[in-house]
């Protein structure tokens, strides 16, 4: 049963958590990697063994292959499990691991190269008959050979950064007279971000979908999906809220196997194995276009696994340890609706700028139908260097309305103080219409922040408010400790002496 | 006695001898029964204040005990002089104004990145730089003085 | 879809909790009530409402049925949840409901009285041609009348106290010498403990399975089953491991559609509707013989939840306000295993005694399939008043091998400290090669506790506990704090200082 | 400085001038990592001495710093007088014997409910009751001192 002799989890977070866990459960120890700003965290904690791995910044621990090679040898362990972010998509690493002897828990590193541009997948997916969203290969220069493109493909287009990604060096094309100054700004933006002014031309599909295909195969050749999620739901191009079944399966249940054999066909066109997930986007017609492959276990993987039932990590640790898929695609059953919130440190009402901070109270949701992944503690402090995602909350139901009554209340149970989080926003989105009838698109989020009720005052809280702090202070000073210090029961004490005094 | 509590704008007089059923459930956390209704308060300090949270929403509260002399005074900002603080923890990234320079409403001060995000930090009024305390690597804290303008 | 206005939940501890999550979920507010010892409890918090009904002893609260009513009225509630245990099954407490126009989540007060004694329930099972353990259904004075029946059931027998329960009056009889005196000193503990000396005799089943039904109908005539729940092991004759499915289907898969059968017969026997269950004794042939029914939602409920991915709570909501049961017999399904260990305070080196005492530092495992129902927070002061049970710990996964490994994972995870509960024994039971092997009867406990491995001492460890200790004495002495105050960091403080100070 | 610290019945000689590479994540919880492996260490009161526990292990330790001259010196039980405490919290539903009487190792001396259970304290050794310091009806914690025996 036992797989690997010990397995080195280079990531942080919540994923380096799920991963300890998952190997826990396949009686596998784990050895942990930490930064700097990562001592303290649950994922050191919960594991078997820690390696010290360098300074806070990423460039000087998480993204240094040499080190992360060397504890693992250092430590004897036979195998690397590389979470999401990070070097969970670097071919150099996966690469490196081969030849110094460790098992790469993901695809091979030539599947990676191979999927690793935009370019290339596309490439692929052409191949192997899958569709595209129209546009052109290679960049385009030439404003007339731009123009030409532009008007075959039909306006509105898009132009994109070759190099690109996170959405600069992008512009939106409504019409040929815009065209040129268009280019010129997306390849001087692009050429200041990336050092590559390359742009190129696609059709602009309006208010997509963006529903993605989760695959998993084996050495064998032996490749299934898990069929779809829908994440659509986005706020600075990064996704928040994720679901599965998409809410389209309801009335176009053919997507599924559709999207799902198109994801197949492009990993076996790439000699796929291991967790991957292909990004397509949908228009209003329900026509699906392939975008990319994600060569790695994806954050919103949780929300496949409530549905299907099917572990993911423990299936990524039997394929890479040489071990046959246990299941064939008639077996893959789909139950119920599940979705997932990113709880996050950053603040709505600011353009989700990140916020930071230390963790003063924390409780987190349980009961029914509820997963959390997180890596989060009372006490925990914020690291500023890494991205601002502290948990993922995941609730499952019989169906998706009682899934959004049940992510209503499990938010409502969600408490973290002494730092900014989302989780108002994410419960305000449970309230609103267009999500409960699942008219989502990935231009959701800025129709929300415009049509979303204002909260009315209620001057009974606030002065309710008011008379809790006051006592809390009362109490904290009269116990001679400062605003910081915290000791259970000061205000009950102090009730329960003081008060009582007053009042009888 | 009565105590001086500030939420948000609104002046709120508090009379610490009349409480109703509450207690601290754990540390910061208080279970207030009122009518027969049950709320649930979480008190978490906040530079000089505390955020109470209930029902979702986020109060923050200056109270000021009479005893101390109002050492949790209102502040007064806004006319004369001004810190401008990083609006999260991060790393100055670039200082974009020196001392004496004269800024208008809107203007860039400085880059402060977190989480691989660069945020830059605006001039909230116009007006003349009359300190720099920041500069470029230093990390810094919300809320820390980055430079300060009158 | 809000079926009732206000539901007061007349329980405590983790049901009252997960009653009140479940209501959120239908959006129906809950009214919470409490005694002396529960001011300060998770559901009192977590519901809209809270009334207070009495001192700390259950009979002077929450077996009030006047005060409950009284507070029901006061507060505006249309309905009563009864959760298990206290007044669930009291057919007096439901025929008040009843009449003070409150709806009594749960079945009517008549089912409750005619499913209410062991003989009567019997005797029901016995009209539905269900099979009951041979024996006599009235008491048994005359000792040559006892003679003749023990012959005819075959020896072993086992004499019961008609009025008894909780194993008190119950003695076993290899052979006709001893059934004379047998009949004497049960009989006469049963006078000391119900005041009734009645006794009768059955048949005994030599280490049986303790398998159980779970059933839910609504006021129209439809009854489903949702399988069965393996619950043999037990320690003081009450379940502390539940699992669904019952090991015992992969070696016999008829059993379950047979027991499902026999359990809706006798409930439709007896006009049941809402949730119930059938529990049954399953002897070494796989020949099932039924003991009795509950009328309420179990303790174990979540098990069955878990792998049949029906919420039982929000079906009792709806039956009760009068709705139709929502799904067909075929259509429910069972996927995969779950395990629950009922976490509590007692101590199993000591004969389960319970324990009580402050919790000091709790952590709740999470993650991919754990469920934690759970009354517990950092400084809940355990009512010495209650039923010991702190939380349920459930898990699910694909299969009964993963589950046991997850719910190893998730016990270690679990951290309660100040309270001596039975996390490490639950563990342990985790390892052991019989339960692994899913031979499971009502004498597991026993033999486990001969047969289990020594803890071997660990020397390294026991020498890191005396430095940590030391270390962590010292530091509170540094601060001036007694010894039951923390504060956070202080020995990372202290280390920061006094310590830097020692090495440099 | 050498502390005198006590697990179980094994004295371990500390030199907290050498500790680990240990952090106190959360209040008396312990991270330690020692030759690369990780340890988490949980501490918590009782009954003058502390608790940890670690890998599903618990050590009852008493640690005594030499500065403060012993006060958690080690107990001196069963030669002479010994307490008998309650087994749980819980009340005490009878006395069963009196002071004076002589009682025989395994016998009952008291009654405490808990929880709906009964458990008998039983005499630890033969010996004689000196001091009966509970009555039926007492609400105890565990350990209280019930009655004493010599």
């Amino acid at each position: 049963m036992s797989m690997f002799r010990k397995v080195l989890v280079a990531n942080r977070g919540e994923i380096a958590v799920r991963i300890v866990r998952g190997l826990h459960e396949l009686r596998i120890p784990a050895l942990a990697v930490y930064s700097d700003a990562d001592r303290d965290a649950l994922h050191v904690r919960m594991a078997e063994e820690a390696a010290y791995i360098g300074a806070a910044p990423s460039t000087e621990s998480y993204l240094r292959i040499d080190r992360i090679i060397e504890a693992a040898h250092r430590h004897g362990a036979d195998a690397v499990h590389p979470g999401y972010g990070f070097l969970s998509e670097n071919a150099e690493f996966a690469a490196a691991c081969e030849e110094e002897g460790l098992v790469f828990i993901g695809p091979s590193a030539q599947s990676i190269k191979r999927l690793g541009s935009k370019t290339a997948a596309r490439q692929l997916a052409k191949a192997a008959g899958v569709p595209v969203v129209p546009g052109t290969e290679d960049a385009t220069r030439e404003a007339e050979e731009a123009r030409r493109i532009a008007a075959e493909l039909g306006y509105p287009v898009l132009l994109k950064a070759a190099a690109g990604g996170g959405g600069k060096g992008m512009r939106r094309v409504d019409s040929e007279d815009e065209l040129e100054s268009a280019i010129r700004d997306a390849s001087s933006e692009a050429e200041r971000a990336f050092g590559s002014g390359e742009v190129y031309i696609e059709k602009l599909i309006v208010d997509p979908r963006h529903i993605e295909i989760q695959l998993i195969g084996d050495r064998h050749g032996n490749l299934v999906h898990l069929g779809e999620r829908e994440c659509s739901i986005q706020r600075r191009h990064q996704k928040v809220i994720e679901e599965c079944p998409s809410p389209l399966s309801a009335t176009r249940p053919e997507l599924r196997s559709a999207m799902g054999e198109a994801a197949v066909a492009v990993a076996r066109e790439a000699g796929y194995f291991n967790a991957g997930t292909a990004e397509f986007i949908v228009d209003r017609d329900g026509k699906f276009y392939f975008l990319e492959m994600n060569t790695r276990l994806q954050v919103e993987h949780g929300v496949t696994e409530l549905v299907t039932g099917v572990d993911l990590l423990h299936l990524q640790v039997l394929v890479a340890a040489g071990g046959t898929l246990p299941l064939r695609q008639t077996e893959i059953q789909w139950r119920g609706a599940a979705i997932e919130c990113r709880v996050c440190a950053e603040d709505p009402e600011a353009g989700f700028l990140p916020t930071g901070g230390r963790v003063a109270q924390l409780s987190e949701p349980g009961g029914p139908g509820v997963r959390v992944d997180s890596g989060l503690y009372a006490g925990f402090e914020v690291p500023f260097e890494y991205d601002p995602m502290l948990s993922k909350m995941m609730v499952w139901a019989g169906d998706r309305a009682t899934a959004i009554a049940r992510c209503r209340r499990a938010l409502e149970e969600y408490a973290i103080t002494g730092v900014k989080t989302n989780l108002g926003f994410l419960r305000h989105i449970m309230d609103d219409p267009e999500f409960i009838a699942g008219r989502l698109h990935t231009g959701f989020i800025p129709g929300f922040l415009e049509r979303r009720p204002r909260e009315a005052p209620c001057p009974e809280l606030e002065d309710m408010a008011a008379l809790i702090a006051a006592a809390h202070v009362r109490a904290r000073n009269t116990n001679g400790n400062g605003a910081g210090a915290q000791r259970q029961g000061s205000v009950s004490r102090w009730l329960a002496n003081g008060r009582a005094g007053v009042l009888r | 006695m009565n105590w001086r509590v500030v939420v948000g704008d609104r002046e709120i007089p508090i009379d610490l001898a009349k409480l109703p059923d509450m207690r601290e459930v754990e540390p910061g956390v208080y279970s207030v029964l009122q009518d027969g209704r049950s709320f649930l308060f979480r008190v978490a300090p906040v530079n000089g204040a505390v955020l109470v949270s209930v029902a979702g929403r986020d109060y923050k509260v200056v109270a000021s005990d009479p005893r101390a002399g109002g050492r949790h005074g209102r502040h007064t900002l806004g006319e004369g002089r001004q810190n401008i603080g990083a609006p999260m923890p991060g790393k100055v990234i670039r200082v974009l104004v020196a001392e004496g320079d004269a800024v208008q409403h809107g203007q860039g001060l400085a880059v402060v990145e977190a989480m691989k995000m660069q945020n830059e930090v605006r001039a909230p009024r116009d007006g003349r730089v009359v300190a720099v305390k920041a500069k470029a690597g230093d990390a810094v804290t919300a809320g820390a003085v980055l430079l300060t303008i009158e």
